[in-house]
């Protein structure tokens, strides 16, 4: 089979078992995930197969597999739509597929099958089960799959609309999967409802997504197409985009484009100001939290903007002042980074941490490319992709465990929150080790992880290009490893704070295993990009031929970006920060651990902060009232009531008034002028009829006779006229 | 002077007629004159050859009901009674003719001779082998109807001037049958039509040489069958002349010879019938070496005909007379639908095959239609069955519990719709 | 050979004795018949002219079928009536049927 | 066969009318018999419009299946009917909606007879609407859609609707009187009122018609007239309000053949004739068109949004939908004639768009009243607050359904809609960069109004107040509902088939 | 004078004196009877003309169906006309002037033009053509559709008229 079928191949079997679970299998949960763990699997051998042949490709990137159709006629041409695996895409391919069949076996357990269906949960489907299997696992996988279906199509698409279908459909999946419980309702009214959340990440995508929209036109309008390959990889395409000017003064349609695009991206990939919607996702099932925030549609937004990295610096070139779209990255990532990552020190949900250090990794991602750091940004992409997964998937197995102590125990008390946890570590060892291992990851523990090196690169890059980035990552890095530690901290060392943590237990083989493979990942990914410069190691690698990720993704663009020249100071500071920020974390609360009801030990030094940062910084509150209350009342009261009811309705109500009173005047003066003289005339006509009705003898033989008779009569006529008797 | 081997003994009868023309013709007489005359003679042997059939036929019946009810039957007259029938000649000759006061004379004796010319006509399109063919008409088919629509109108005259109120009867049934019984009979007979694409009786018997239309339409075959027997009136459809009701219908009045052609007429419509049944659906004339010794293929004719007269009998002697609102609801409700559904599933079975499947051989034809044929019938049972039942539980409780069972198999015709018509 | 004016004369002439019997017979039933007549004038004459005039254009049978098809309707629908109306009168003299008058 | 081919749009047209006379035989008290019967025979016009489509698309541009002869020769009115690559697509629309519809009201008990005898007069109208091109005959069908839909809601409907069938009526007669008007001038001025002479004839026609008047002040006039009668079948803001009413009055299977089929009347109007008749003053005007249509777009939204009424959300979102196709039809008029860089193809993209987008909203809105219609039968009310959510606990496959139809309507890539809403915003971005960006508020409370059903509809604890209701669909619901599904989720996937012949047409208008 | 003219006048005599004893006779049935007398003999004057459809169907419908149909007619009705009564009603001498005018009228039209002479041409065929002439759409199945459904309403319609009311 030609390579190219096998990349259209790639999305189909999720797209298939979607459709195989909602239409047949629906009713049977093991065959439910059976299809969909099967056809993931396929999909997943088929991209690694793929994956491979893209490494052992000579110049890949040079050219690439690709393959399209038209689509839809636009006048004279067509707009074609197509696949395309070029060196960024077969990144991609390895981690997304992988992640996704991870996640998918992980859900199994997580949804407790097996466990039997317990009698109360039968007919409230909606709220989560109180015990026992989820009464919609299948329809749980049905989304699941259809998630999946909208991440590889995305990757694979070798054209701006395919891959906005992809995004959009992951946009759909991930309203579907967080409303998932959409019958679950809180004891406190203040706390957002999974169906409230899952509407509020909807909208709130989408207030990025038509911006993009609008980008993509724009885009196809002064290209003609929108294949990547012909946009990103032709000089003069991406000169003429730099040069023209756009409708903003100011702007070429390059930067234009890009700040449209980069503002989808920013509500994909939850920076701020739209960010508010990602922590509120938590109200999603775990293994839903893993796939949004880890494998696919937040890491969507950033692939988004690596890929179109030629784009948004076209006309810079290395040392030049950043183009517009750059800088807005180049800030707004930062700033996300660090904000993000102060509210995360702050939060006792145990997966809004994670939620909230994603954004800030995030932030570093959408920096690096501001900065320029192309392949950086594509490297960490991918390693935190692993490392982020295993997090909330062991945050997810912490939960489950707690979970299943509130059910023994019969508490009261949330289990997602880490102040009711604690020495986990003996009840669940697995859990322990390979959280352990993605904490240090995501918190850059020197060396060993994966994090590291990808960090540290970008640290690298930030240092060459722009000192204020730099040290905003710096501290937000500093603060990434202190909440890390923190959170390990609280839920894994020190004493059971409550009952359920002591009768938590270790969870089915079904959710370790992915742990176990993700944590193998969240340390040997990293390897491959090991600087060629870095002291030792950079020699050793490269001899050993791992670290080859730097040329092989930098294929991708048309000249390769050369690494930045090793330097100590960057080296040193993110070693320095991320040690540091675990040693400082460990002894905020590893030394001495809390106790059972006692309070975070930040919340009397920081004091008002504490209660901002636990509040993140009322943006919900800002946004509800600056756009949610006004949008009602406009579409309620100003449109319908005002504008419908009264003014246009009004006018017409007026207008048939005044017709009925013309007609009630007519009415009258028709009766004394027109009606009376035909009255008379059908009088005469009566008298007429009442005299010639005697020859109405109702004998049908008579009548015949009559007509007879005339026939005779014309015929003796017309035949006197034939004969000329007559002229 | 013809040829004797152009014909050959197969044909001896044609070689004989020719001969004759021949001979005329020598005599002086001008050739328009000849064709007339032959064709006279011609016709004047074939309707004698008709009129005498029943002589035989009357003996036949008389002994194969006697068997049928366990009778030795005539035995007296001549070698196992052979001679019986001349004797009832003689007897009807002697008999007074009465005309009775009231009667309308001309019409009382026009009757039965409107009788026997309806019967005897029919032969002329009854084609006895391959080349003795009365008159190929090409509207053969309708002509027998038509023709057999004289029949009915001889009846009534018959019953009408009697000036007899059971003769009156008699008619008035004859209509109420015969016309009702018309219907099945002529959409049964589009199918040969159908299937031979003619409505010349003589191509319809040709076009049975490798297959008889008993095979492609046996729904066809079946209602034509008992549809024509109900059109002589015989049991079990004898209510024209049902002795037990109305004396004896519309020939109660008459007397010797006159009752005599009533007589000849019934039973040469009988044999017709069958010899009809015989040419449209058994194949006629068709058999080994029909085509090449005509006179062979007389003698299949004959003997498909006289096997299908047994059955006639057959069925005479041994089912009960039907009464008169099932033999009308069984015609309406029953058999014209039928007849309409095989006329209509036929047509289609054709159409599709001469579209998809051309070249198809006879044999696959006959499969399909068969098999058409039977899937039709199976439908048609399927919803009898079902309205029955719907009857039966109408009738249950009031009713004794034999018209319920009789509700219930749908397949026996008269039983079919017997809660829904009695009840 | 038949010239044609004699199948139509025929024609003609049937016609008119079934308009005679159509106006002057008391009986319904009687009336009926005549206009029987007259139908079977219009279809000679339609055959006729097929055979004379288009042999070999087949449209004047198909009239004359279609003619056929009317005279069934209306002998059916005629019969009905006088029998209905032999019913509730016990009468079919055409003279007393004359409720539709003024 | 030949025959059925020659007459194919003929027969198209009038097989409904046919039905009519053959329901109309059937006595009132046969129920199940009438709706049978109107349901099957709708089938035939069905199977018909399918051929043609089938057959047009085979191949060719421009008019085809075309059928003339001459009507009332004294006036030059002819019988001229004939179908291309915009009027198919209608009619395809319209032949595989109706037997739908009478599906859907197969729970309708009261008079049935006449209410399925209107229903097909209906089919008739539109279809001929579509299939004209001789003037008075589109006039006449247009008035011939008008009628029954009047006594559908007048008698069928529910509460208010009285008010609403009235409302309906006399705005779309007053908007029709302009036209029969303007027809009449044309016809007057150029002695023919066959549209395809008419598209060479009249734009170019300059003559002394009216003492004194220019001729450009009768053509800007009567392309005035044609506009307002289009704008209020469309409907165009600020002559949408009829239309919330007419909907929410209107039985289930009338809103369905209202949003599906007769707004498209309005937007066909004004592809068929106002752009090749009146090309100066559409191009003059356009920008006041698209201008009217980002309102449509964006109080739609807002005002679907603000509903609490759950049909009443669904009329409004068709307000929002058909703002687009205005939008759309907007472009290719401003862009006639002018060949600036780019502007052409844009006008021919958002040209197609707009005919697809007529298509879809077909689809999707009569899916989406169909559901609320399915609704309302259990629940026996509208009201989002009162219905509370929680039903998709009773009802999974109507959530499913409802779901996957809300997602069509709402534009999500892969279903139709987002094809057409695609198409549209590119080729009116070059053209109508301000209105465009603006109009994009009204794409992004597109979602919100959908979510807002949704939510109030399926989501939520499970509700006992509908406990026992039956909310789930039954078999000839679904069954009713599949096809529509299919169709969306095909030409979301694969557009070609029908943007195709649509798109030749487009370009073909644009001369 | 050939034998077919022969023929003719033969038949064309029966038809005409079995036509005038059916507007004349005092007895229905004998009426009826000449009727179909008329009938048969027009029947052979389709034979004359080739059309042996025409007979065929001429004896199937007029003499199987309608003719019966009259009869029964006039023996269920038998009982008011006593078969002596007056047959006739008042405006019998008008009617009869009229028929004769006609008759002379049309005469004298037919006489005044040339007729063309009988073509002698095949009809054996004319059967299929005229199936195929009523069942192609190309052709008259339209009226034929029609007829079929007049026939099928007048069947309903008989049946409700003259069915018994209970």
């Amino acid at each position: 089979m030609p390579i190219e079928t096998l990349i259209w191949l790639i999305p189909v079997p999720p797209l298939l078992s979607f459709f195989l679970i909602w239409l047949f299998a629906n009713r049977n949960k093991a065959l439910s995930h059976t299809i969909a763990i099967v056809l993931m699997a396929i999909s997943w051998i088929i991209s690694l197969y793929v994956f491979l042949t893209a490494i052992t490709t000579e110049h890949f990137g040079a050219e690439v597999f690709g393959h399209s159709v038209p689509w839809l006629p636009t006048g004279d041409g067509a707009l074609n739509m197509g696949v395309m695996v070029d060196p960024l895409t077969a990144g991609m391919l390895f981690f997304v597929p992988l992640t996704c069949l991870l996640i998918f076996i992980y859900s199994v357990g997580y949804h407790n099958f097996g466990g039997r269906l317990d009698p109360h949960d039968v007919h409230s489907t909606g709220s989560p089960a109180h015990n026992g299997v989820e009464p919609m696992y299948s329809r749980f996988f049905a989304f699941l799959s259809l998630f999946a279906f909208g991440m590889l199509l995305l990757v694979v698409a070798d054209n701006l609309l395919m891959m906005f279908v992809g995004w959009e459909i992951m946009g759909l999946c991930s309203y579907l999967l967080i409303g998932f419980w959409h019958g679950r309702n809180y004891d406190d009214p203040k706390k957002i409802t999974p169906r409230q959340a899952a509407v509020k990440a909807f909208m709130t995508t989408r207030v990025g997504d038509v911006f993009m929209m609008l980008g993509i036109v724009y885009l196809y309008f002064h290209t003609g197409t929108l294949s990547f390959r012909e946009i990103l990889y032709n000089e003069d395409v991406l000169h003429h985009l730099a040069e023209t000017p756009s409708y903003i003064v100011g702007l070429s349609v390059a930067a234009m484009v890009g700040l449209l695009l980069f503002a989808g991206t920013v509500g994909k990939s939850a920076q701020f100001p739209l960010h508010v919607w990602l922590p509120d996702a938590m109200e999603g099932p775990t293994p839903v939290s893993a796939m949004i925030h880890a494998a696919t549609m937040v890491s969507a937004g950033v692939y988004a903007m690596v890929r179109m990295f030629p784009l948004m610096s076209a006309g810079w070139h290395h040392g030049e002042a950043l183009t517009p779209p750059m800088m807005a990255m180049g800030f707004i990532g930062a700033f996300t980074a660090l904000f993000a990552s102060t509210i995360a020190v702050a939060q006792r949900d145990v997966k809004k941490v994670l939620a909230y250090s994603t954004i800030s990794q995030l932030g570093y991602m959408i920096a690096a490319l501001g900065i320029g750091a192309y392949i950086a940004a594509a490297f960490h992409l991918i390693t935190h992709a692993f490392f982020k997964a295993l997090l909330f998937l062991g945050s997810g197995s912490v939960i489950h465990g707690v979970e299943h102590g509130v059910h023994h125990t019969h508490e009261h008390i949330d289990p997602q929150d880490m102040f009711n946890m604690g020495a986990l570590r003996k009840k669940m060892p697995i859990t322990f080790w390979t959280f352990l291992i993605g904490g240090f990851a995501l918190s850059g523990f020197p060396f060993v992880t994966a994090g590291f090196w990808s960090k540290d690169e970008i640290l690298a890059d930030a240092f060459v290009a722009n000192q204020l980035v730099f040290w905003v990552l710096v501290i937000s890095a500093f603060l990434t490893a202190f909440y890390t530690m923190r959170q390990i901290a609280l839920t894994f060392l020190g004493e059971p704070r409550t009952h359920s943590a002591e009768h938590a237990q270790e969870t089915a083989w079904t959710m370790t295993t992915p742990l176990v493979i993700l944590s193998f990942f969240a340390i040997f990914a990293g390897f491959v990009g090991v600087p060629e410069h870095f002291p030792a190691l950079g020699e050793l690698f490269h001899n050993l031929n791992v670290n080859r990720f730097h040329e092989f993704i930098g294929g991708t663009l048309i000249e390769h970006p050369e690494a930045v020249e090793f330097n100590v100071f960057p080296l040193l500071a993110s070693i320095v920060v991320g040690v540091g920020g675990l040693t400082l974390g460990w002894l905020v609360y590893g030394w001495k651990p809390l106790k059972a009801g006692q309070p975070d030990p930040l919340a009397k030094p920081l004091g008002p902060i504490y209660t901002l940062l636990e509040n993140k910084y009322y943006f919900d509150e800002l946004y509800d009232f600056i756009f949610v209350r006004p949008a009602r009342w406009i579409s309620e009261v100003l449109v319908y009531q005002v504008m419908d009811k009264n003014i246009i309705d009004g006018f017409l109500h007026g207008v048939a008034r005044v017709a009925v009173a013309i007609g009630i005047f007519f009415k009258g003066a028709e009766k004394v002028i027109i009606n009376d003289p035909p009255d008379r005339l059908a009088d005469f006509t009566q008298w007429l009829g009442r005299s010639f009705r005697v020859i109405q003898t109702g004998r049908i033989q008579s009548y015949l006779l009559i007509v007879m008779l005339v026939a005779v009569a014309f015929g003796g006529v017309y035949y006197l006229m034939l004969s000329g008797l007559v002229k | 002077m013809p040829d004797f081997n152009d014909y050959g003994i197969g044909n001896i009868i044609v070689y004989l007629w020719k001969l004759l023309g021949w001979w005329i013709g020598s005599l002086g007489v001008p050739e328009p004159w000849v064709t007339v005359i032959v064709t006279l003679v011609a016709i004047v042997s074939l309707a004698t050859m008709a009129l005498l059939i029943p002589i035989f036929t009357i003996w036949l019946e008389r002994k194969l009901a006697a068997r049928f009810q366990d009778r030795l039957g005539p035995n007296r007259a001549g070698p196992y009674g052979l001679l019986q029938s001349f004797a009832d000649v003689i007897k009807l000759l002697g008999k007074e003719d009465i005309t009775p006061t009231g009667a309308d004379k001309i019409v009382y004796n026009l009757a039965p001779l409107v009788g026997v010319l309806s019967v005897v006509t029919l032969w002329a399109v009854v084609p006895l082998a391959s080349t003795m063919v009365g008159a190929r008409i090409n509207v053969g088919v309708l002509y027998v109807i038509g023709i057999s629509g004289l029949g009915t109108i001889a009846i009534m005259m018959g019953g009408w001037s009697s000036n007899n109120k059971f003769a009156l009867l008699g008619a008035f049934r004859t209509v109420a049958q015969l016309v009702a019984y018309e219907v099945p009979m002529i959409v049964a007979l589009m199918v040969p039509v159908l299937l031979a694409g003619s409505m010349n009786v003589a191509d319809i018997v040709e076009r049975q040489d490798s297959m008889w239309y008993l095979w492609m339409a046996p729904i066809a075959a079946a209602l034509f069958f008992i549809t024509s027997v109900a059109e002589i009136g015989r049991a079990p459809f004898d209510l024209l002349e049902a002795e037990s009701e109305i004396v004896a219908g519309y020939h109660i009045e008459y007397t010797g010879m006159k009752f005599g052609m009533w007589m000849l007429t019934e039973f040469l419509h009988a044999f017709t019938i069958a010899a009809l049944t015989a040419t449209l659906f058994l194949g006629g004339w068709n058999g080994p070496f029909a085509k090449e010794f005509p006179l062979l293929g007389l003698v299949y004719f004959f003997i498909k005909t006289f096997a299908v007269y047994f059955v006639v009998v057959w069925s005479r002697s041994t089912f009960p007379r039907i009464r008169i609102d099932h033999l009308l609801s069984l015609n309406w409700k029953f058999f014209t639908p039928l007849a309409l559904g095989a006329l209509v599933v036929t047509s289609l079975v054709m159409m599709v095959m001469n579209e998809f499947a051309a070249s198809a051989s006879v044999m696959a034809r006959t499969v399909t239609l068969f098999a058409a044929n039977v899937a039709l019938l199976w439908f048609v049972f399927e919803l009898i069955r079902r309205s029955a039942r719907q009857a039966r539980a109408e009738a249950e409780g009031g009713h004794d519990e034999e018209h319920a069972s009789h509700g219930g198999d749908g397949h026996h015709d008269e039983h079919g719709h017997a809660p829904a018509s009695a009840h | 050979m038949v010239p044609l004016n004699w199948y139509l004369t025929l024609a003609a002439a049937l016609f008119c004795i079934g308009l005679y019997g159509v106006l002057s017979r008391r009986n319904a039933v009687a009336i009926l018949m005549g206009v029987e007549l007259m139908m079977n004038a219009v279809i000679i004459n339609l055959v006729a002219f097929w055979r004379y005039l288009q042999p070999t254009n087949i449209n004047g049978q198909v009239f004359a079928v279609i003619v056929f098809a009317v005279a069934a309707a209306e002998a059916s629908v005629g019969l009905a009536l006088i029998i209905s109306i032999y019913r509730r009168r016990n009468s079919v003299i055409a003279d007393e049927m004359n409720l539709m008058k003024w | 066969m030949n025959f059925v081919a020659e007459h194919l749009v003929s027969l198209v047209v009038f097989t409904p009318l046919i039905g009519m006379v053959l329901i109309g035989l059937i006595p009132s008290d046969q129920k199940s018999a009438i709706k049978w019967a109107a349901f099957l025979w709708s089938l035939v016009p069905a199977g018909l419009s399918i051929y043609l489509w089938l057959a047009y698309a085979a191949g060719g541009v421009g008019f085809r299946f075309v059928e003339q002869a001459v009507w009332y020769a004294p006036i030059g009115a002819s019988y001229h009917v004939g179908v291309d690559g915009i009027s198919v697509p209608m009619i395809l629309l319209t032949g595989i909606l109706t037997p739908l519809a009478l599906l859907a009201s197969f729970s309708i008990q009261d008079r049935i007879k006449p209410y399925m005898m209107l229903f097909l007069m209906l089919e008739t109208g539109m279809f001929g609407v579509f299939a004209s091109l001789d003037l008075l005959l589109f006039f006449l069908f247009w008035e011939i859609g008008l009628v029954p839909m009047y006594f559908l809601i007048n008698q069928w409907g529910s509460a208010n609707r009285r008010y609403a069938s009235f409302k309906f009526f006399v705005y779309t007669m007053a908007g029709s009187l302009g036209l029969l008007l303007s027809i009449q001038l044309i016809g007057l001025s150029t002695g023919t009122f066959d549209i395809v002479r008419l598209f060479n004839i009249w734009p170019g026609l300059d003559k002394e018609l009216i003492a004194g008047v220019p001729m450009p002040t009768i053509k800007t006039v009567s392309f005035f007239a044609f506009c307002l009668a289009f704008a209020i079948k469309v409907p165009m803001w600020p002559f949408h309000t009829w239309l919330p009413d007419a909907h929410t009055e209107a039985p289930t299977a009338g809103s369905m053949i209202l949003a599906g089929v007769l707004l498209k009347l309005g937007a066909y109007g004004f592809l068929r004739l106002v752009l090749p008749l009146f090309p100066e003053q559409a191009a003059a005007y356009a920008p006041a068109l698209a201008f009217l249509a980002m309102l449509a777009i964006v109080f739609g939204a807002f005002a679907a949004f603000g509903q609490t009424d759950f049909k009443r959300l669904v009329a409004y979102s068709s307000v929002n939908h058909m703002g687009f196709v205005v939008l759309g039809i907007a472009v290719v008029a401003r862009a006639y004639g002018v060949d600036a860089e780019g502007w052409r193809q844009s006008a021919a993209i958002a040209g197609t768009g707009a005919v697809l987008q007529m298509f879809n909203h077909g689809l999707s809105a009569a899916a989406m009243f169909f559901l609320v219609g399915v609704v309302y039968e259990r629940a026996h009310t509208r009201d989002l607050n009162e219905l509370g959510g929680g039903i998709w606990q009773y009802a999974p496959v109507y959530g499913a359904v409802m779901l996957f139809c809300s997602m069509s309507s709402l534009g999500l890539p892969g279903l139709n809609g987002f094809v057409s809403e695609f198409a549209v915003v590119r080729g009116s971005w070059p053209v109508f960069t301000t209105v465009t960006a603006i109009g994009m508020l009204g794409l992004l409370f597109t979602g919100a109004y959908i979510l807002k059903g949704i939510q109030k509809v399926l989501h939520g604890p499970r509700n006992p107040k509908w406990a026992g209701h039956g909310m789930e669909m039954n078999a000839r619901e679904i069954v009713t509902v599949a096809p529509l599904m299919a169709l969306m989720l095909v030409i979301g996937v694969w557009p070609w088939w029908l943007a195709d012949v649509i798109n030749k047409a487009v370009v073909s208008l644009l001369g | 004078m050939s034998i077919s003219q022969i023929l003719f006048l033969i038949v064309g005599a029966v038809t005409l004196i079995s036509a005038v004893l059916v507007v004349t006779m005092r007895n229905l049935v004998h009426a009826a009877l000449c009727l179909i007398a008329t009938l048969f003999s027009i029947a052979v004057l389709f034979v004359l003309l080739d059309a042996g459809f025409m007979a065929a169907v001429q004896v199937v419908l007029y003499i199987g169906a309608i003719a019966i149909l009259i009869i029964f007619a006039v023996m269920l009705t038998r009982r008011v006309m006593a078969d002596g009564s007056e047959q006739t009603n008042s405006q019998w001498p008008l009617g009869l002037a009229i028929a004769a005018a006609a008759l002379a009228s049309v005469a004298a039209l037919l006489n005044a033009p040339v007729w063309p002479a009988l073509p002698s041409v095949d009809t054996s065929l004319s059967i299929s053509a005229l199936g195929k002439a009523l069942a192609s759409p190309d052709g008259y199945v339209v009226p034929f559709q029609i007829a079929s459904v007049l026939l099928t309403v007048a069947l309903v319609g008989a049946i409700a008229v003259a069915g018994e009311k209970k």
